[in-house]
């Protein structure tokens, strides 16, 4: 048995002060410096705090949801095992854990004397009787569109419901509880884990929840969500803050403070979440004080914002944009023309003029937060004289690519495909490629880049937890259409990295299989940035986090202004 | 279904027709002749007409290429940089620094095209359905009455959806381009011509010249062809002077919807101001400049085209 | 009277089906599955296929349309895609906001633009005529999410005298009665939510009034100028009657009839405008619900909006017709 | 004196002038005719008196007097040709239909025509009142016949409520209105065109005028209804001493019913006579072709009728020469030699070949 260590990748839980790399910055969690101010307490008890969100919560109920704005509710009120800190995994309803060598078993250690918010007492059974829950849902509950990440973590579920299509076996085996002990079983390691135990979607709830809950059922795939899911007051969690009322109509989310929670309390007693989806409607309204924060600021926002005074907290950077070279198309089997192509980008132009503050240009498939980050891969410099040089040498001079890009979405790594679709491909022209323009809406998008139709594409990812195999895995495990290429050495160094229970070693295969992926250049990484959060002046804002897990009980209102 | 709407569509449509009654040869001389006159019409015949120069000369009066990103270096989006009018760049940059006003007037020729295609495709779209259905109802009995019936209850139906909400589906299906702008905002016209082109034959075909062609026995084909349907397309031209109006602004509700036109090769107002809304704080002028000529051109098409059916529409003649 | 409304009702189910199969239609041909929408990027192609099935979108084109078809007559327009919530329960919620936000605009376009119409006509050919015309052309020239921005940029954030979202300031403790947010608060005594609301409704329905109050201008003026060079108005004067009351028997009377008419069809196109105004002041309704699920491509959504919708505009035509009847005693007898 | 004393009435719209220095009078009691074709400047003559036609704005230019109606016919349209009836036809409240009044049209010793609107308001339907051609468009569609009725009874009499209804109720009776209890709450287009003219006429009497003008008012309605309308202002005239203008283009109306008669031609009368006189003597060339244009029943049944010439469009000016020449059949040099005199006194014309029509 290996202790389960939380120092495993240099820092503590202290807010992460010195980084494992030798830069003299931290990607993922720039140290927060100055004064702390002296909190108004009279403002905080008697007036709420409101948060613009993009987008409403879709469902109470954690397990069931795979987007960023339910996340963020949620994790206000209820509580995974383990926790992240920056990208760190620290303590969280588990106090420590520890892992057998092989990684298929999992004992957490529970604090003592936590209560969920009906009462309950939190200890190993009520741990154990959430997994087994989740387990052995049944019809729609199994449906990706409700347990995404629940199926995509164990594979599936005890009995696999043939309508939903899921095929592969769960490798869930079971869990014991012992006290405040739980073990979970597992028939085969992979290497989401710890990491996946620190996602909302796994949130602990009340014994007394999950019975309440039993008897609802989602029948099919396109069933609404069962009622509990969007009503306040079935589902009890352990988080800082308790649910106090849910408005769809208003699109207000009103949270109140828990104060039976274990760890430091809510500063604030009330906090808002109010979805406005357009994201000038959100930075006007933090202007004329209709709220006192929000998120997803677009980058010219946050510029002027932090000029009038408001705080745009940098977030450390979790995700990675992308242009994929695929290899189908004939050109751009040949590695010196993706080699020139990609001298030909100017992606530090992209960075410096579009992304948010905190953004970066890529050099790899994962962001520089990650375990596995490699300082040794090759790097592809702006060089546009060589660029053109290369393709001549190749013999590519009048090369014409097809170059495709999404049309109706932003995504918090590409916050606006089509300027950066400009961009790169005003730089391709510069190099003498003609590109052919394919603006692709975001339901075809998918589809079309999957089966390779698109020789150029633009597309990314955003991490859910601490695991390289998150980005590359999905990736480059195996031969795909979307990349079109076949190289055995890029797969067989993902799939060591991956099933490897050890940390240590585990870090330095994944620094291989990157070294190995950018060797093999299946598409340039074009940049790492953080989506915006900003703050009204006279609030103190939380911690931010690259995996965008703000915990809210750190906010309050300051004397200042 | 929408009998309220039928009748305000046919009522223009009686007024102008009735016009046309007193005399057909010289009514469009003699309101060519009253249009000269109304300040409403020489104003939209002046922004029209210069629109239409710069929309027909621009690209090869504008300065630059209106896609390059020349000055790329010298914006910074994130950081609100965008610099203004300047010697070298008389409106300034947009966010990829490219030259402001070379888009600004080659985005006309781009504007005027999706207006005009957008209006002709539903022009000639609708009138096939109105003229189709006028014609079976007057001169094919009852299985014609009937199918005059089903295609105006069809197109009752298509009126009830709001013109952007068609648009929309028709984007959606298309996915977006330049082209399916033109289309979805061309199709979401139809209905309007179809029913005010349908209402128009009908008060001819009940003219007393048609009852008299028909009383001679002209064959009932050649009474549509050569005597209802040209008589009939007064109110309909109107109406497309109208539509062009609205068929630039749909277009850019569609694209801040974002169905418009992605194709960065070909800068276009709609395209460029829902482009802008995002810039709106930090720099206002990049959607101020397509906005004003998305409105300044609207409005001459819609004072044109309300000139043109006041002098057309005899109840608000005889008062002059 | 009777017999015509029913009449009028089959006619419009029959309309109805038709539209239901348009859509339907329309939704089968849209490019990309709706498990695209629901997954995210990484998912795995089993995934999908999984998503796609569970969905039945394998299933053949009739089933799903006989299926389709009797959620529908059940007012179950299927799940939004964003939101995983039954459409029918989000556009209900979100109806009294955009109900509100229209009865809003219609009353600024019906107060200020009938009296403008009227002026104008009296006034006509001078400045004051010229000057409502062309702004009334004007106001159907701006393109309306423009027009919203601008009125939020120049009176929420320059001036800052009024909100620039929501409909009540976040976390107000108000009674929900009807859901009409400043009716509520007068009819519950809470006059500091009416007043809060009124507040939060001024730009909006200014915004989303635009179009309606310029199309009203130029109806009442058409209209007037009509009514007033009829011979009963000559007759009226000829009675020496005081202006007020020919121009409130007389005049507007009548020319009230084609004004009626063109406000029922406006209502309908109000909830167009809607989409581009909520969204802008994030005003909650069914608007922004729309505008989001157009940005997200929910179709499922668009769909029940669509259908809502037409249901709504046809109920509204019906309801004008009927109103036409006891505005007009000629058309009352000739029902 | 007379009741009613006209006094050289001009009225131009714009540039065209459509009543050019008309006089006559009315005596109490009395029944005046005021003949003419359409656009002979008769019904605007008419509104002028009542103040019914839009303030000019005052008199810009003095353009030859006919500009408008010396326009070819055939340009298009005849409504643009004959513009001033048009205006007068629909009220009148156009643009550039504003009427410029001169002249003087003393009522009871008073000039109507300087009387200050509202002034004219407090008179009009109560002291002069007026019934108009159209009974279908001169009244409201959407109101009840019972209100318009009232309404005027409210303003003039001060009656209100019941007692309003109730003298309505006997007005409707008056005219010859049955069961006119259930004839109030009806709409304008539940009755028949006789009936609506009754109305006209109830409302018209209802404050018991002292001058009543009567606009065609038969023209509009079928030949039998023609006779009792005719027979009922005759009727109201006499047992109320009311003094009548009857506006008609009918000579057969004239005969029926007036004292005297004025026959108008192109804005100016040209002939004015009692009526007996008239019919035994006609004397001008136009008077003499209108009565010539009426089918008789008293001549052989081949003897052709005598239509006029041309239109009314085909016209001089006055001060050229006589308007009618370009249609007169006697015409002869001194027609065309400048303005020809109105001459006699009870028996007036305006021809200088008078003699040799005779």
């Amino acid at each position: 048995m290996a202790l389960g260590l939380f120092t495993a990748c240099g820092s503590d839980g202290d807010g992460g002060g010195d980084a494992d790399t030798a830069e003299d910055f931290d990607f993922s969690c720039p140290e927060r410096t100055g004064e702390v101010p002296e909190a108004d307490t009279a403002k905080n008890e008697s007036q709420p705090f409101v948060f613009g969100t993009p987008g409403d919560p879709t469902s109470l109920d954690p397990i069931l949801a795979s987007d960023g704005e339910t996340f963020r509710v949620n994790r206000q009120v209820f509580d995974t095992l383990l926790d992240a800190d920056c990208t760190d995994t620290v303590p969280g309803l588990a106090e420590s854990y520890e892992q057998n060598e092989e990684g298929t078993e999992w004992t957490f250690h529970l604090r003592e004397g936590v209560t969920f918010h009906d009462g309950q007492a939190l200890d190993g059974a009520a741990v154990c009787k959430n997994f087994d829950r989740w387990a052995n849902f049944k019809a729609g509950y199994q449906s990706p569109n409700f347990t995404y990440y629940y199926s995509a973590i164990f594979g599936g579920f005890a009995e696999n419901d043939p309508a939903m299509g899921i095929e592969t076996e769960s490798i869930y085996k079971g869990c014991t509880a012992d006290g405040l002990d739980a073990t979970i079983s597992l028939s085969k390691y992979t290497s989401s884990f710890p990491g996946a135990f620190t996602l909302e979607s796994l949130s602990i709830i009340s014994p007394a929840s999950i019975d309440a809950v039993a008897d609802a059922a989602i029948p099919t795939a396109d069933s609404p969500l069962p009622e509990y899911t969007q009503t306040v007051g079935t589902l009890a969690g352990t988080g800082p803050y308790k649910l106090e009322s849910w408005d769809h109509s208003s699109q207000e989310v009103v949270l109140t403070r828990n104060d039976d929670y274990f760890g430091e309390p809510a500063k604030v007693k009330t906090v808002i979440f109010k979805t406005i989806s357009d994201e000038t409607a959100r930075r006007q309204a933090l202007e004329a004080g209709d709220i006192d924060g929000y998120d997803l600021a677009a980058p010219a926002d946050a510029q002027a914002l932090t000029e009038a005074g408001y705080q745009v907290p940098v977030r450390g950077v979790f995700n990675l944009l992308y242009l994929t070279y695929t290899q189908s198309h004939a050109p751009l089997e040949d590695h010196a023309v993706r080699e020139a192509l990609s001298y030909a980008i100017d992606r530090q132009r992209i960075v410096n003029s579009v992304l948010p503050a905190g953004g970066m240009v890529a050099t790899q498939f994962i962001p520089p937060s990650l375990d596995g980050y490699s300082d040794d891969v090759v790097t592809y410099d702006y060089d546009p004289e060589k660029a053109k040089q290369m393709l001549a040498d190749a013999g590519a001079e009048d090369l014409t690519l097809t170059f495709c890009y999404p049309t109706d979405v932003t995504r918090p790594y590409m916050p606006a495909p089509k300027d950066i679709f400009d961009m790169i491909s005003s730089d391709l022209q510069a190099a003498g490629v003609t590109v052919e323009a394919k603006p692709i809406t975001w339901v075809d998008y998918i589809p079309t880049t999957r089966s390779g139709d698109c020789p150029l594409y633009l597309l990314g990812w955003t991490g859910d937890f601490n695991d390289p195999y998150n980005f590359l895995g999905t990736w480059f495990a195996t031969e795909s259409t979307e990349w079109g290429f076949d190289n055995p050495e890029v797969f067989d160094a993902i799939a060591a990295a991956n099933t490897e229970p050890d940390q240590a070693t585990r870090v330095e295969l994944w620094k291989t299989a990157n070294e190995a992926v950018m060797e093999e250049l299946p598409g340039l990484p074009i940049s790492s940035s953080p989506p915006s959060i900003a703050f009204a002046p006279d609030v103190y804002p939380p911690d931010v986090s690259p995996l965008t897990r703000e915990n809210f009980a750190q906010v309050y209102f300051t004397t200042g202004s | 279904m929408t009998i309220a709407k039928i009748e305000k569509l046919d009522r223009l449509v009686e007024a102008t027709a009735s016009a046309r009654d007193a005399r057909t040869g010289s009514l469009w001389r003699q309101s060519i002749r009253r249009m000269r006159r109304s300040p409403m019409a020489i104003t939209g015949a002046v922004i029209v007409g210069l629109f239409v120069v710069v929309a027909v000369v621009g690209p090869w009066v504008a300065p630059y290429d209106p896609t390059a990103q020349t000055w790329g270096r010298e914006v910074f989006l994130n950081q609100n940089i965008f610099p203004g009018p300047r010697a070298e760049n008389w409106f300034g940059l947009d966010h990829l620094g490219r030259d402001m006003f070379s888009r600004m007037i080659v985005g006309a020729r781009q504007t005027l095209l999706v207006g005009v295609v957008a209006t002709f495709i539903g022009f000639i779209a609708g009138a096939f359905i109105g003229g189709v259905a006028a014609a079976a109802g007057t001169f094919g009995g009852r299985w014609g009455e009937r199918c005059e019936a089903v295609i105006m209850r069809a197109v009752d139906v298509a009126l009830a959806i709001p013109m952007l909400l068609l648009a929309l589906s028709v984007a959606a299906l298309l996915g977006p381009s330049l082209r399916t702008v033109m289309i979805a905002v061309g199709v979401a016209q139809i209905p309007i011509f179809a029913r005010l082109l349908r209402g128009s034959m009908l008060a001819q075909a009940h003219s007393d010249y048609v009852l008299a062609a028909i009383a001679i026995g002209v064959p009932k084909g050649r009474i549509v062809v050569s005597h209802i349907l040209p008589n009939s397309l007064g109110p309909v031209i109107v109406q497309a002077t109208l539509v062009l109006a609205t068929a630039i602004i749909e277009a850019a509700a569609l694209s801040y919807l974002g169905l418009g036109n992605p194709d960065p090769g070909s800068p276009e107002w709609g395209t460029m101001l829902a482009d802008a809304q995002r810039f709106l704080s930090g720099a206002p002028q990049l959607a101020i400049y397509p906005a004003v000529g998305i409105i300044v051109t609207a409005l001459g098409f819609t004072l044109l085209g309300e000139a043109m059916r006041e002098s057309l529409d005899p109840r608000l003649r005889r008062q002059e | 009277m009777l017999r015509y409304t029913v009449k009028r009702l089959l006619q419009l189910s029959v309309a109805l089906l038709g539209l239901s199969l348009l859509l339907f239609a329309w939704f089968k041909a849209l490019p990309g599955g709706p498990e695209n929408r629901l997954l995210p990027e990484n998912a795995t192609d089993q995934q999908r296929e999984a998503l796609r099935a569970a969905l039945g979108l394998d299933e053949p084109v009739w089933t799903q349309y006989g299926e389709f078809l009797s959620r529908i007559v059940r007012l179950d327009f299927g799940s939004s895609l964003s939101s995983g919530r039954p459409i029918a329960t989000e556009l209900a919620e979100r109806l009294p906001a955009t109900v509100e936000l229209s009865l809003a605009a219609m009353l600024i376009a019906v107060g200020l633009g009938i009296p403008l119409g009227y002026l104008a006509a009296k006034r006509r050919g001078s400045w004051i005529d010229f000057g409502t015309v062309s702004g009334s052309l004007l106001g159907t020239c701006i393109p309306i999410f423009f027009l919203a921005a601008m009125l939020k940029v120049v009176f929420a954030q320059e001036l800052g005298w009024l909100p620039t979202t929501f409909r009540l300031t976040a976390g107000a403790d108000f009674t929900e009665v009807t859901g009409l947010r400043v009716f509520d608060g007068l009819i519950t005594g809470e006059f500091g939510i009416a007043w809060d609301a009124v507040q939060h409704l001024i730009l909006p329905a200014l915004a989303l009034s635009s179009i309606p109050l310029a199309v009203i201008v130029r109806i009442t003026r058409a209209s007037v100028l009509d009514v007033v060079g009829e011979d009963y108005v000559r007759t009226a004067d000829a009675k020496g009657l005081k202006p007020s009351t020919v121009r409130g028997r007389h005049v507007m009377r009548n020319a009230m009839l084609p004004i009626a008419t063109i406000i029922g069809l406006l209502l309908g196109s109000l909830f167009a405008g809607a989409v581009l105004t909520e969204s802008v002041f994030a005003f909650g309704g069914i608007g922004s619900f729309v505008y989001q699920a157009t940005t997200e491509r929910d179709y499922p959504a668009l769909m029940g909006f669509i259908l809502v919708i037409a249901v709504f505009y046809v109920v509204i035509n019906l309801l004008v017709d009927l109103s036409y009847g006891l505005l007009d005693p000629r058309v009352r007898v000739r029902k | 004196m007379a009741l009613l004393e006209v006094e050289d009435l001009r009225v131009a719209f714009g540039a065209s002038t459509a009543v050019d220095g008309v006089s006559f009078s009315v005596d109490e009691g009395k029944v005046v005719g005021l003949v003419g074709e359409s656009g002979c400047g008769k019904s605007v003559t008419s509104l002028a008196i009542m103040g019914l036609l839009p303030k000019g704005r005052g008199r810009r230019t003095r353009e030859p007097v006919q500009a408008a109606a010396a326009e070819p016919v055939d340009s298009g349209l005849k409504v643009a040709a004959s513009a001033p009836q048009a205006v007068a036809a629909s009220g009148g409240r156009g643009r550039r239909g504003g009427a410029d009044v001169q002249g003087r049209a003393a009522f009871d010793g008073t000039d109507l025509l300087s009387l200050s609107p509202a002034a004219m308001r407090r008179r009009r339907g109560k002291d002069l009142a007026m019934v108009f051609q159209d009974p279908l468009s001169s009244l409201n569609p959407v109101v009840p016949i019972g209100r318009q009725i009232t309404e005027v009874l409210e303003r003039h009499r001060g009656l209100k409520g019941d007692k309003a209804s109730k003298e309505a109720a006997s007005l409707l009776d008056r005219v010859g209105i049955p069961d006119p209890l259930r004839r109030l709450k009806e709409y304008p287009h539940q009755l028949s065109g006789g009936m609506r003219q009754r109305v006209l006429i109830a409302i018209a009497v209802a404050c018991a005028p002292r001058l009543l003008i009567a606009d065609e008012p038969t023209t509009a309605l079928d030949v039998t209804i023609q006779a009792q309308i005719l027979e009922l202002l005759k009727d109201l005239v006499e047992t109320e001493g009311t003094a009548l203008l009857m506006i008609t283009h009918d000579l057969g109306v004239v005969a029926g019913i007036c004292d005297e008669v004025n026959v108008l031609y192109s804005g100016r009368v040209v002939e004015s006579a009692p009526v007996r006189e008239l019919f035994r003597k006609p004397t001008h060339p136009y008077t003499v072709g209108l009565l010539g244009s009426i089918p008789r029943l008293d001549l052989p049944i081949h003897e052709p009728l005598t239509p006029i010439r041309g239109s009314i469009a085909d016209v001089i000016r006055w001060r050229d020469g006589c308007a009618f020449a370009p249609r007169c059949d006697k015409v002869a040099a001194p027609c065309v030699d400048g303005e020809p005199a109105l001459v006699g006194a009870v028996h007036a014309h305006r021809c200088v070949m008078a003699e040799e029509v005779a």
